[in-house]
This record gives structure tokens, sequence and C-alpha cells, in this order.
């Protein structure tokens, strides 16, 4: 067993805890992490597949730089959901703060 | 020897970090486990032999993730204390693993003709192209001229994701009976830097910007190229954002919008002019075409920066002005 | 390479993984995050300073060595500012309290005279006195 | 050589246990610094064994954005929530 085939089976195992813990979880926060955690699992499948040819295949690692950077617009994006959505729970719950919802509090 | 004891430590590290990353009863503790496994992750690509990646991930990975994720925890009002496990939905995911091993397995370790023992032509093509491409290191020369479509669409997916975070901000904004304003909850608190920490910036942040110069320029010959130079750009903008020793990047500014569009449009322009006028869609014209990859480059890099910066902090500041 | 410069380079190698090892035990054993604090960046630079030296003797090359002294000082500078940063954030969190220490280290601070350690009790007091100014301004 | 790699990344799981178990925030983000530090040590020690210099300007990069982590952990924390959730955080 090479060590390309080593950290092909490694990616293989990083990308099945994020699948476990995305399936599992039910933290928001966690979710998100587990999402990063599977795409980085697929970027060391890639890297170990790059090691195949002597010089290491330029075409997969330009592939998994791409995907990091793509990776991390995407995280951003995935984060300023879950607080948005929390800011939407927390409005929902507090309706007696001066906002547009308190209106129905009020005594006629 | 030593390298298999070095693999096997790798791999436990990285596995118990990811594990632990999700599974750790406090989310500061996951939050922190999974920056470490960003600098991790960076160890394993240079052990890998890939250093443009080790490059990204040390810039990205263990810098840009942790901030972000700090500042959406820092949104959360209550520390989710624990993970729960739905129990019902224990037993489909088990299997679904399961199966998804199986397939893999038996897709990568069949015998004659598993993966690791076909040889991709593609190798051998960039070797046999590189000449003509403009710069001398493959990795760079895949990004920027050989597969330049996915540089170039990846600059519009960071425009989109920057688009849809702008999309979410007004959520911000509450609608009282005296106007619009920002909720108690919701406003940054500033607190002064302590002096050590701004000295140090002092000297920190040259150095930043030294260095994703250093890599911008080296990227052409050597690792390095304009998503590491833009990463490390964006950390420097970040930090500095932070300790309020930047004017606010803000999107009302027509610098940073002229910035952040700037590098796809140059990017399209170019794409286009070359189909029109040249050989075909990002066919980049023989001589001239170094100058050409360079200019894209510069432009990307800024533009790479300042999107990502603005993704890390937010431009919360739209709001408080 | 001369037999001499090899020993030398391995010798000082050896040390500065000793000094990482330690480190790590600091950081696993101390009771609390002063002396973990203590333990791993004073460690770590000096770690960090004889492994670069050594490297530097078998690397040979001047360009390579100014490298490996820039990183050091880079490390050396974040190491001891994050220390700082570190030791002054847990302060204003949870200010040391009176209470909490031994009795005789709490009289000592009292007082400003210690019994046991007089130097340990003036470094705490002062760094008290800033982190409660400290939170005053901002809070 | 490559032996003091592996030593060098035995020491990391210190870091690692320390981020994993806190107890303060301090605790973890310093764990998070000394595994920056080891990281760096373990590409130096990479780079003079496979002969390889990229691997000096990687650790130059993980060493600079190691110190820009720390000082924005530091400064976004001190920020943010009122200290009494801290009090829950205990392990």
């Amino acid at each position: 067993m090479n060590s390309g085939a080593f950290y092909l089976s490694v990616g293989m195992a990083v990308f099945l805890i994020g699948l476990h813990g995305l399936l599992v979880l039910q933290d928001n926060l966690r979710r998100v992490i587990a999402v990063n955690l599977m795409g980085a699992g697929v970027f060391l499948v890639l890297v170990a597949l790059a090691t195949r040819t002597d010089p290491v295949d330029p075409v997969l690692q330009a592939l998994a730089v791409t995907g990091l950077v793509v990776a991390i617009s995407a995280t951003a994006f995935a984060l300023r959901l879950v607080s948005a959505r929390i800011r939407h729970q927390q409005h929902k719950t507090k309706p007696d703060d001066g906002r547009l919802s308190s209106h129905k509090d009020k005594p006629r | 020897m030593a390298e298999l004891v070095l693999d096997i430590t790798l791999a436990v590290l990285l596995l118990s970090m990811a594990w632990g990353a999700l599974h750790a009863p406090i989310i500061n503790n996951g939050i922190g486990l999974f920056v470490a496994f960003g600098i991790v992750l960076a160890l394993t690509w240079a052990r890998l032999g890939a250093p443009d990646l080790a490059l990204a991930e040390a810039a990205i990975g263990a810098g840009l993730t942790g901030v972000l994720l700090l500042h959406a925890a820092r949104a959360i009002p209550v520390p989710t204390a624990t993970t729960v496990m739905r129990p019902l939905q224990m037993m489909p995911s088990i299997l679904l693993i399961l199966l998804v091993l199986g397939l893999l397995t038996v897709i990568t370790s069949s015998g004659p003709d598993s993966v690791f023992q076909q040889t991709p032509p593609l190798p051998d093509l960039v070797e046999e192209r590189i000449a003509d491409s403009g710069v001398e290191h493959p990795v760079t020369a895949v990004l920027m001229n050989f597969r330049a479509w996915d540089t170039l669409l990846e600059l519009f997916v960071l425009l989109l994701a920057l688009f849809g975070v702008r999309q979410l901000f007004p959520g911000q904004r509450v609608i009282t009976r005296t106007g619009t304003q920002l909720s108690a909850a919701d406003k940054p608190v500033k607190v002064q830097p302590w002096p050590p920490l701004m000295a140090w910036m002092g000297v920190l942040a040259p150095l930043l910007v030294l260095t994703g110069g250093y890599l911008l320029w080296h990227g052409s010959t050597a690792p390095g190229g304009a998503f590491q130079a833009g990463a490390i750009l964006a950390a420097a903008a970040a930090v500095l954002h932070l300790i309020q020793n930047l004017p606010a990047l803000r999107w009302s500014l027509w610098p940073v919008r002229a910035l952040i569009c700037g590098g796809a449009l140059l990017f399209l322009v170019v794409a286009i002019s070359t189909a029109w006028l040249g050989a075909g869609w990002l066919h980049y014209p023989q001589p001239g075409n170094k100058l050409l990859i360079v200019t894209i480059e510069v432009i990307a890099t800024l533009s790479i920066a300042v999107t990502l910066a603005l993704l890390v902090t937010g431009d919360s500041d739209d709001f408080t002005r | 390479m001369s037999n001499l410069a090899t020993a030398l380079s391995w010798i000082l190698i050896a040390a500065g993984i000793g000094f990482f090892l330690t480190g790590a035990l600091g950081l696993l054993r101390f009771p609390d995050i002063f002396t973990r604090l203590h333990a791993v960046t004073k460690t770590d630079t000096a770690g960090m300073g004889l492994l670069a030296a050594g490297l530097a003797i078998q690397a040979a090359d001047l360009l390579d060595t100014l490298l490996l002294l820039f990183i050091w000082f880079l490390v050396m500078g974040s190491t001891s500012i994050s220390c700082q940063l570190l030791a002054r954030y847990s302060l204003e969190r949870d200010p040391i309290d009176e209470f909490s220490l031994p009795n005789e280290q709490a009289d000592s601070i009292k007082t400003g005279i210690s019994k046991t350690g007089s130097k340990s009790a003036q470094q705490i007091k002062p760094t008290r006195e800033n982190a409660t100014q400290g939170r005053g301004d901002h809070g | 050589m490559g032996w003091v790699a592996v030593v060098l990344l035995i020491t990391a799981f210190a870091g690692v246990w320390r981020t994993a178990h806190g107890p303060s925030t301090a605790d973890r983000i310093l764990g998070v610094q000394m595994l920056g530090t080891v990281g760096i040590a373990f590409l130096l020690v990479l780079a003079q064994w496979q002969q390889l210099d990229v691997w000096r300007d990687v650790a130059l990069v993980l060493a600079l954005l190691a110190s820009v982590i720390t000082v924005a952990m530091v400064q976004l924390l001190r920020g943010g929530r009122p200290p009494d959730d801290e009090s829950q955080e205990g392990l």
C-alpha cells in the first residue's frame, strides 16, 4: 500500500465522517462544519490521486485549489444563512421590544 | 519506516480532529478543532507534495475559516451546548454510509484496473504544452491558461456568494416606531484593541502584504499565484478591519465595487475578445500571453482579496452609519 | 560538511525537539491558563530557535539561513504577543480572585509584600490593574 | 530526519487535546497557536528532509497566518458576548 492509496482511504474516511455528521447532527453550525469536512475529504482524494504520476498531476491540484476558494465562499454564505435564520427566530419569539410585530401585544 | 509512521500519525490526527470538530460537546471546542484541522490539513498537503494547495490551505483553511466561524458563533446568542442525535436517523445514515463505503472500495481497489494502475493522460499533455502557456509553473499554467474557464467561473462564484451575503444583510435592520435602526443585540461592540496588539499588527500587516505580493510574483515560476496571494491579502484586510485600523471596506464605496467586479469583468472581456478576434474562447495570442496572464492575475488577486475580506468581515458598517 | 558541524546540528535539533516535548507536556499537565501560557510560549520559542539553528547548519545556504532566521523571529514575536494577549484576555474575563488563591498569595497581592515568591506576586498586581482598567473602558 | 518530523507531530497531539478540552477560550486559542508553531517546525524539517525550498515559503505563510488567527480571535472575542456565557463553557 503506497502513500497515495493510504491518503485516498483517509480522504474517504474524512468524507464519511462529514457525511455522517451532516445526517445526524441538528446544530446548523455543525452541519456547515460537516459539509466543509466532506469537501476536505474530496480534496484529499483528489490530491492522493494526483500522486499517481511522478511529477504530481497539476490538473488535479489546480482543481483542488479552485475548490478550496469555492468552499470558503460557500461557507461564508451558509454561515450568513444560519445567523439570519437565528435572527428570524429571535424576532418571532421576542415580540415585545419595540419591534414591528409587537402591535399584537398592545392592549386595544 | 519513518514515512509510514508519519503517514499514520497524520491520519490519526486528521480523523480524530474531524470527529471531534463535529461531536465535541461544546460548539466552541468544535470550532477550535476545525481551525486546527485546517492547519494539519496544510501539513498533509505538504506531505503529499502539493505546495500550491498547502499555501492556499494555510491562508484560507487556517486563517479565514476560523474568523468566519467565530463571527457566526458570536452571532448565535445561546451557545448550543449539546449535539442532538436523532435516534431514528442513526440507522439510515449508518446504512447509507456503509453503502457509500462499499461503492468507494469497489471503485478504488479492484485489482489490475483500479484507479491506481491507470495513468492519466493529462499530466503528459500539460508537460507537452507548458512551453506555449506563458508561465513555467504547471499548476499556474493549468489555472490561468489550460483551464482558465474554471478560474473565470470561480470568480463569478465568489461574486455570487458576496451578493448572497449582501442580500441577507438587510435582515439585521429592525423597523421600529422611530425608524430603521439596528437592534441592540446586533450592534457590533467596538473594543479598543490593546497597545501590544496594535504594535504587532503594525509589523505584521506590511509583512502580510509583502508576502502576498511575493507569492503573486513568484506564481509564474513556482508555487503561488492569484488565489494564495488574494487569500493572504484578505486575511490582512480582515484583521486590520477588526482592529479598526483600516477605513471600513464598504460596498457603497465605488473603489470597492470596482475592485470586486473588476476581476471577473476583465476576465470576461478577455474571454470574449479572444473568441471574437483570436483563435477561440480563452486561447491567448501567442506573443504577449505572459503579459496577459500577469495582468489578469494581478487584477484577480485584488478582486479575490477584497471579495474574501468582505465575505469574512461582513459589511455591517453599512448599517451603523 | 565536517563531522563536527553535523554533530552540532543534530545536537541542536535534538535540543529543539526536547523543548517542544516539554512544552507539550506543560500544555497537558499544568493546572491553569497562566502556567500553560508560560509553558507553551516560552518553550516553543526556544525550541523553534534551536531547531532553526540546527537546520541552518545543515542547509548551508545563506538565503535559506536568512529565511530560517526570519521565520524564527516571526514565531518569537507571534508567540510572545499572543501570550500577552491571551493572558490579558483571561484576566479581563476572569480577574484573579483573591479568594480563589491560596491565602498566602492573596495576602501578598493585597499588601504588595510576599512571603514566598515576591516576584510573581508583583507581576500579578500590575497586570491585574491593567485588566480592571481595560474593563472599565469598554464596559 | 523523518523521525524528527514524527516526534513533532506527536507533540501536536497535546495541542489537539487542549483545543478539544478547553476549559477556557484562551486555552483553545493557545492549543491552536501551539499547533501552528509545531506545523511551522514540521514544514522546516520537511524542507530539509526532502531538499525542497517550497516548504520554507509555506512555513513563512503559516507563521504569518497563525499570528493573524490569534490576534483576530482575541479581538473578536473581546467584542463578543458578555462574559457570563463563559461560565457555561467549563467542562
